[in-house]
């Protein structure tokens, strides 16, 4: 079955529901990487399959072993007479660009950069700011005024988060000292975990996770050691309440599931949708959404308060948070 | 009297190669009985199915009037049958003792015990009248010493039957001599021993019966008391042996010229050696081997660094240049190790033909090996030289070829260079009587023709037969030169020794 | 009539493994309860079921085939080079940086690009050999750990100095290749690209060296005995650091073509995330160092990679079995069994079985 | 700010262990003949079968065996590839490790139902033994005590490696078969059988390497978690010259560069260079371990052909 309409990309996504008798969508989500242990793609895996259910489309995952297959992989979805092709990431940036502007009758998506031609829609993150909040809290918080980063990689798509959370840190506490660390790997735990205990014997007592996987390892060196971390993406506080006292949030679920929702809904529309703080795409724990998890005392209600204002500002505008890979 | 050991029948085919055919052999106890037989005849191939390393095609193994079949040499090992091999199946980081029980190791509760080992072996060594260090490191001793750990070896795993594969061919005459008595003396204390050889004398001094091979089947055995070194030479050969051609007297002028060179690494090897090779001369070193003749050839080669001292051909100084230029210069060079210098043993044989030939004029042209126009070269030369390659032919692995015939290739390889000096370093190493006597009618023929050739063999008889001056080596440093005519078998000996002669001409040249 | 039987003789043994393989990958996909005779078509589909597909096989195949020739050239020579990873990933970025940065005529960037990216990747593949032959430091490690030094400064390369700081500026990855310096596709809309050919040129010219000339037949030598090749003439060292600087220049071409004729830009980890150097080395294996011989190997492994995706795509059993799949076809092609199996059948018959 | 203290010392300690584990198991290998590029993928199913074994037995030291035994398996799969069918011993170790990282990542999902990690906040990890009286020590108490006991069997299996290969029979015939494969066979020595005893007592040591990453150092299984420790056992193996205590020496040497990259992480070099940094100084420490241990290296070549 193929698209017998030759004719422009409105016309065809408008209809698609119209088309092969009633037969249902099928949707490709094309993932740059492996889901493996990445939280960002299982949100957005479990996100489209929720809109799969809801809105009785097919939705297919695909997983690109690695670079190179990412644009195969895109290439071939267009083959197989996908209807939307929904790609992640900036790893399939250069990909989507090419394969969109060949296929100008096809409508894509992409979540979390921005690829900017007619027939794709894009939906950003503004991370940054949910990090300047996490470390907006973090230097309030600090008993000892060291606190710690543990970073996945040294590379510039961290730095939303690792500047972000130091800007934020700076904001409330100007004298707090900040080690950060790198993992040299996106998936070694055990290496995250000795990098936190060495910042925990420099005297921090809140380290802030973002080694992906490694994140695991920071929170079993908080239980050992009894200082204060958090999570990524999803609430974590649950997993060790005593310890892990916030999570950084991230709906890339949400994104997903939007998307697909908004395809069935004939109202996808090419151009820029971002999600920062303002949209409720990014957020803290206990600042931005409740938890099930009760408030640790490390943070507090007047702490939780302090940064919901921060939180205002930066929605209302008065208060600026750069993205650091713009500067 | 019943034999000891009887194969009745052994035939053993290589695909479409028969190596053995339809060979019987018996052996005493108490006895030492030699094979002989030219190269490529199959005594090796016999011994190793005698051996359990392979299994015959058919025939049959009679051990003490019960058949047996061996399986794999612990088969063999535990029948009482032990074999030094050509090659010595020794292990270089390990110390003498280690390497004499390895297999049959005293041991408490899985633990090594080595202090036992090593007075389990002193003791053999003592019983079997077989001088050795047994602390030593295997890859610090010398050839002959490792031949008497080789035969130590197969004492101590209790063997009756102890097959010697050309054991003298890399002795010098004095560890010859001292193994003969070895031999000897095992043979009276009851052991039987297999003796295989090229070199008849030490069979007529040592063996009591001699089975000879050719083409694969047994043309005769006989006991000493009735046969001559002549009468084997023929059996094994098919013909009579001719006299060396007539030497030509030569007045050449210096061909090479070595000048105080002194070879160091960590102490010193080759210690202010100094002598010319004349057109159409050849000159022989004779020394015990390990006194710097392989590192003295190697100096000259370009394969080893000279510390001090020079190097000319034909007056152009040659001294520490690259191989290829020394070769470039007009040296050929029969190594002395043909399986560690000398061959690639898993390449073909015409491959290792090129070797040295794969730049020559004559055989590229524009860049591209003339495959060809080499393969007819190298045909001449298995036809001249008799070698034999296998089923294979050029195509064969040269591992595959007897040791002889490797050798009567590499031989031939560098006479094919026609280079005004060669340097031969045990020519005839491991080859039959025929063979030998080709390869010195091709190397006397070479000097007649007005090149020089510098030779060195621990074969005393070979040096006597060739040289037209003779230089005697120790510790490094040339201790003697002697005329042709002068030179005796005693003379040499002595100087070997690290005695002196008086009397007769020993200046330097 | 000879070479057809030598030509079956050798085909007897990859086909027989192939078939054990596919055998022992059909009881992996059945304990999953997944459809045997599906999984297979989608795997055959993915890499050969058009002509589309085809050439995406063959692109894949390009990178491969270039580090698997380099490193046959090595292998001969007895150099156990493992460095194609840091060589290519070198070649790649000083390939690129020609590209971006050296004014002139789009060709003439994309030829100095190319030869920026045989000449980095072969100095950094030298300078290992250098240790070896001038401070005998053991190639094989140190070519290891130069794989390390080597990614780790291609990368600061682009998260700071190079990197492209239009677009999101996310990833670590140097600014876009101007359109004149690209390879040129083979075919419209297809992936395969002009550096499949050059790869196939390599492969003819390293068979012709290999076959034909002196040097071919001296790195022969070499590995095989070192110490003949030194007696016969032949300077060990040279041949040595020329095999290494064409394995390392083939491995820097290899990261060049699939820079200049897929990503147009260095992406940090595109390169050594597929393990390109990995599956090159075992094309290079599995053809017994054999020029024409890793033609055919890195397209059968690319193959098995593009299989893997296809599966991937069009079913529903999961990436990783598609992988273990994959290892396990690998491991039994890379068995000698159906030619040992057949040969003490023959010499069975004959009774004769060497020991040693 | 001082470069080194305890606690570094102490993290350089459990950090080094799976290397050094994997390390001797390289060497066993090494030392009859076989380069073993396969340790990743060892180290990768020593470290899954140690969280399963765990999961289900709920006893650590069942867990550990569960380990070594689910890896010895693994590794007879490598001797059978090597020996048995005589495939390169290369290609072999490279679609190990590929077996490896995809069997886990399947079995993580058919077996606890999860992709990518797998974590039990109630799952115990290996106990860190206090050592009395030596964790009374100022700073070498911290250093030398509360470690898990496989760290302390790592270092214990250098030296008893070293015993085996010195002091016993089994030890001295394994040596030979490596050295000379053709003379030991030619003596009856079942070199084969010698082979397969080290690969799979390799298997034992990744094993344990395995369970020491995924229950020692952290109390978890994620998908590719040995993240090229596998391959730096390797180096650690051949600078060690396959000799047991020189590989102690050459793991100690890289934890060390390791650990002081983290420490330097702290200054404004970028993170590339510090990393670099146990790389380059282990190239330099070879230029005065070379000459020796060509065995290892020559081990490899023979397989190239
Ligand atoms: N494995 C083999 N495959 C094929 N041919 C072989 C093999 N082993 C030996 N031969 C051939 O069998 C013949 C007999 O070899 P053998 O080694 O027994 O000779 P030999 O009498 O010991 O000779 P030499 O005096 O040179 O040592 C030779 O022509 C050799 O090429
Ligand atoms: N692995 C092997 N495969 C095939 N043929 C072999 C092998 N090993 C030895 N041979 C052949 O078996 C025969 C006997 O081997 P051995 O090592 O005893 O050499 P040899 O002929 O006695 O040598 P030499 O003349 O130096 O004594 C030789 O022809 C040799 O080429
Ligand atoms: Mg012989
Ligand atoms: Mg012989």
């Amino acid at each position: 079955a193929g698209c017998a309409a030759g004719g422009g990309a409105p016309e065809d996504k408008g209809q698609a529901g119209g088309q092969d008798g009633g037969a249902k969508k099928r949707v490709a989500l094309v993932l740059p990487e492996k889901i493996g242990v990445n939280p960002f793609f299982q949100q957005m895996d479990e996100g489209a399959k929720k809109a799969a259910q809801e809105f009785g489309v097919d939705v297919k995952t695909i997983e690109s072993t690695d670079h190179a297959a990412i644009e195969e992989n895109i290439r071939a979805a267009v083959a197989e007479n996908y209807d939307l092709i929904i790609t992640s990431s900036f790893e399939s940036e250069d990909a989507l660009k090419k394969v969109a502007a060949e296929n100008p009758d096809r409508m894509f998506a992409i979540i979390d950069t921005v690829v900017d031609l007619p027939n794709v829609r894009s939906v950003v993150f503004r991370e940054h700011e949910a990090a300047y909040l996490m470390g907006a809290a973090a230097g309030l918080a600090t008993k000892t005024n060291k606190v710690g980063i543990v970073a996945a990689m040294d590379i510039p798509l961290l730095k939303k988060w690792t500047v972000g959370f130091q800007e934020g840190l700076k904001a409330t506490n100007p004298k707090a000292e900040v080690f950060v660390n790198y993992v040299g790997s996106f998936n070694d735990p055990a290496k995250a975990k000795e990098l936190a205990l060495l910042q925990a014997n420099k005297g921090a007592d809140f380290i802030y996770g973002a080694a992906a996987v490694g994140d695991l390892g920071v929170f079993e060196a908080a239980k050992e050691k009894g200082f204060y971390t958090s999570g990524q993406d999803v609430d974590r506080t649950g997993i060790d309440p005593e310890h892990i006292v916030l999570s950084q949030l991230k709906g890339t679920d949400t994104a997903a599931y939007e998307t697909v929702k908004a395809f069935v809904n004939g109202s996808l529309k090419p151009g820029v949708q971002t999600y920062g703080l303002k949209e409720d795409g990014v957020g803290v724990t206990y600042v931005t959404r409740e938890s099930k998890t009760p408030l640790h005392p490390f943070i507090g209600e007047e702490i939780v308060n302090k940064v919901k204002a921060i939180k205002d500002e930066i929605v209302a505008g008065t208060r600026k948070v750069p993205d650091p890979l713009q500067q | 009297m019943a034999y000891r050991l009887e194969m009745r029948n052994m035939t053993k085919r290589y695909g479409d190669f028969t190596a053995n055919d339809n060979v019987s052999f018996t052996l005493r106890a108490g006895e030492v009985h030699a094979i002989v037989g030219e190269n490529g005849a199959g005594k090796t191939t016999l011994m190793r199915m005698l051996y359990g390393m392979e299994q015959p095609t058919s025939g049959e193994i009679v051990l003490n009037g019960r058949p047996v079949v061996f399986r794999g040499p612990d088969d063999a090992i535990k029948h009482g049958i032990g074999m030094v091999h050509q090659h010595f199946m020794l292990f270089a980081d390990f110390s003498v003792a280690e390497n004499i029980v390895i297999g049959y190791e005293p041991q408490r509760a899985g633990l090594f015990r080595r202090k036992e080992a090593v007075e389990a072996v002193r003791a053999l060594s003592e019983r079997y009248r077989i001088p050795i260090d047994v602390t030593a490191r295997v890859s610090q001793c010398s050839v002959g010493e490792q031949q008497r750990v080789e035969i130590l070896k197969v004492l101590y795993q209790g063997a009756d039957i102890i097959v010697l594969d050309e054991p003298t061919a890399v002795l010098t005459p004095l560890e010859v001599k001292e193994l003969l008595q070895t031999i000897r003396h095992l043979a009276e204390s009851g052991k039987s021993v297999i003796l295989i050889t090229h070199k008849l004398k030490e069979v007529m001094e040592v063996a009591d019966r001699i089975t000879v091979l050719r083409g694969g089947r047994v043309t005769g055995t006989v006991s000493r008391q009735e046969t001559s070194v002549d009468e084997l030479a023929r059996l094994m050969v098919g013909r009579e042996l001719q006299p060396l051609s007539e030497r030509v007297s030569l007045a050449g002028g210096p061909l090479l010229q070595v000048e105080n060179l002194t070879v160091r690494d960590r102490q010193t090897i080759v210690d202010g050696v100094a002598f010319t090779v004349h057109h159409g001369e050849i000159v022989g070193i004779a020394g015990v081997s390990g006194n710097g003749q392989s590192e003295l050839l190697q100096a000259i080669t370009g394969l080893r660094p000279i510390t001090a001292g020079r190097v000319l051909l034909g007056g152009k100084d040659v001294t520490n240049r690259p191989v290829a230029a020394i070769r470039e210069a007009g040296v050929a060079h029969i190594p002395e190790d043909r399986y560690l210098w000398g061959t690639a043993k898993q390449e073909s044989v015409e491959e290792n033909a090129l070797m040295g030939y794969q730049r020559k004029r004559a055989f590229s042209r524009r860049g591209v090996i003339l495959r060809d126009a080499f393969r007819c070269v190298v045909e001449q030369w298995v036809e001249r030289f008799a070698i034999k390659t296998g089923s294979r032919h050029l195509q064969e692995q040269a591992g595959n070829l007897s040791g002889g015939n490797l050798q009567k290739l590499i031989v031939a390889r560098e006479l094919g260079q026609k280079t005004p000096l060669l340097i031969a370093a045990e020519p005839t190493r491991g080859v039959d009587i025929g063979a030998m006597e080709h390869i010195h009618q091709a190397l006397i023929e070479k000097r007649n023709s007005g090149d020089g050739i510098l030779l060195v063999s621990s074969e005393l008889s070979e040096i006597l037969a060739l040289s037209d001056r003779i230089l005697v080596m120790y510790k490094g440093r040339i201790v003697g030169e002697l005329k042709r005519s002068e030179a005796t078998e005693e003379k040499i000996s002595v100087l070997m020794a690290g005695g002196s002669i008086h009397g007769s001409g020993q200046k330097a040249v | 009539m000879e070479a057809v039987k030598k030509l079956c003789k050798s085909l007897v043994q990859p086909l027989l493994a192939v078939a054990i393989g596919l055998l022992t990958g059909a009881v992996v996909i059945s304990a999953v309860g997944e459809s045997i005779l599906d999984t297979y078509q989608q795997m055959w589909k993915g890499a050969f079921g058009s002509f589309y597909f085809f050439a995406s096989t063959l692109a894949r195949s390009t990178p491969i085939m270039l580090i698997g020739l380099g490193l046959s050239l090595a292998f001969r020579a007895g150099v156990f080079n493992l460095g194609a990873e840091g060589q290519m990933v070198l070649g790649a970025i000083g390939a690129t940086l020609v590209g971006l940065y050296l004014p002139g005529p789009g060709l003439v960037k994309m030829l100095a690009a190319l030869a920026t990216g045989v000449a980095v990747g072969g100095l950094w593949s030298l300078l290992a050999g250098y240790m070896e032959a001038k401070f005998r430091v053991q190639l094989l490690i140190t070519t290891l750990l130069l794989n390390y030094i080597a990614v780790l400064f291609a990368g600061y390369l682009v998260s700071e100095p190079f990197q492209d700081k239009s677009g999101s500026a996310a990833l670590a990855q140097t600014a876009m290749l101007e359109k004149s310096v690209w390879l040129p596709k083979l075919f419209a809309g297809m992936s395969v690209h002009a550096g499949f050919l050059l790869a196939l040129a390599a492969a003819l010219a390293l068979f012709w060296v290999v076959r034909f000339t002196p040097f071919g037949y001296e790195v022969k030598m070499l590995g095989h005995n070192p110490f003949f090749a030194r007696y016969g003439g032949i300077d060990k060292d040279r041949v040595m650091l020329v095999a290494m600087f064409a394995s390392g220049g083939l491995a820097g071409l290899a990261g060049t073509v699939e820079v200049l004729g897929a990503h147009y830009r260095f992406v940090d980890g595109a390169l050594t995330v597929p393990g390109y150097a990995w599956t090159g080395l075992m094309a290079t294996l599995l053809a017994n160092s054999h020029p024409i011989g890793v033609v055919f190997t890195s397209i059968l492994l690319a193959a098995l990679q593009t299989g893997a995706m296809g599966v991937e795509r069009n079913t529903e059993v999961p990436l990783e079995l598609a992988s273990v799949i994959q290892a396990v076809l690998i491991l039994f092609i890379s068995a000698k069994f159906s030619h040992d199996w057949w040969k003490n059948r023959k010499s069975k018959r004959r009774e004769s079985h060497g020991v040693v | 700010m001082e470069l080194f203290d305890g606690a570094l010392v102490s993290s350089t300690i459990r950090m080094v262990t799976p290397i050094l584990l994997a390390a001797l198991g390289g060497a066993l290998c090494a030392r009859v003949g076989i380069f073993n590029v396969g340790l990743e993928g060892l180290v990768l199913v020593g470290a899954f079968s140690a969280i399963v074994g765990n999961h289900f037995t709920g006893s650590l030291p069942l867990a550990v065996l569960f380990a070594a035994a689910v890896t010895v398996l693994f590794s007879l799969l490598f001797a059978y590839m090597t020996i048995g069918l005589k495939a390169n011993e290369i290609i072999v170790g490279v679609a190990i490790n590929f077996l490896a990282l995809g069997l886990t990542t399947f079995a993580l999902r058919a077996v606890f139902g999860v992709k990518g990690a797998f974590y039990d906040k109630d799952m115990a990890g290996l106990p860190q033994w206090q050592i009395p009286l030596v964790t009374d020590i100022p700073v070498l108490g911290d250093i030398l005590s509360g470690h898990s006991p496989l760290v302390y069997a790592a270092f214990l299996a250098a030296v008893l490696l070293h015993l085996f290969f010195a002091h016993t029979v089994t030890g001295f015939r394994v040596l030979a078969a490596g050295m000379n494969p053709v003379a030991a066979r030619s003596l009856g020595l079942k070199v084969t059988r010698l082979q397969v005893l080290a690969i799979a007592l390799c298997g034992v040591l990744c094993g344990m390497a395995g369970a020491q990453l995924s229950l020692g150092q952290v109390t978890m299984f994620t998908e590719g978690m040995t993240a090229g420790r596998g391959f730096i056992a390797l180096v650690a193996m051949m600078l060690g010259q396959s000799h047991p205590l020189g590989i102690l020496a050459s793991s100690l040497l890289f934890g060390l560069m390791d650990a002081l990259s983290i420490r330097l992480q702290g200054f404004s070099l970028p993170t590339q260079f510090t990393a670099m940094l146990p790389y380059v100084l282990t190239i330099a420490a070879m230029f005065f371990l070379k000459d020796r241990g060509a065995a290892a290296s020559t081990a490899s070549q023979q397989s190239a052909r």
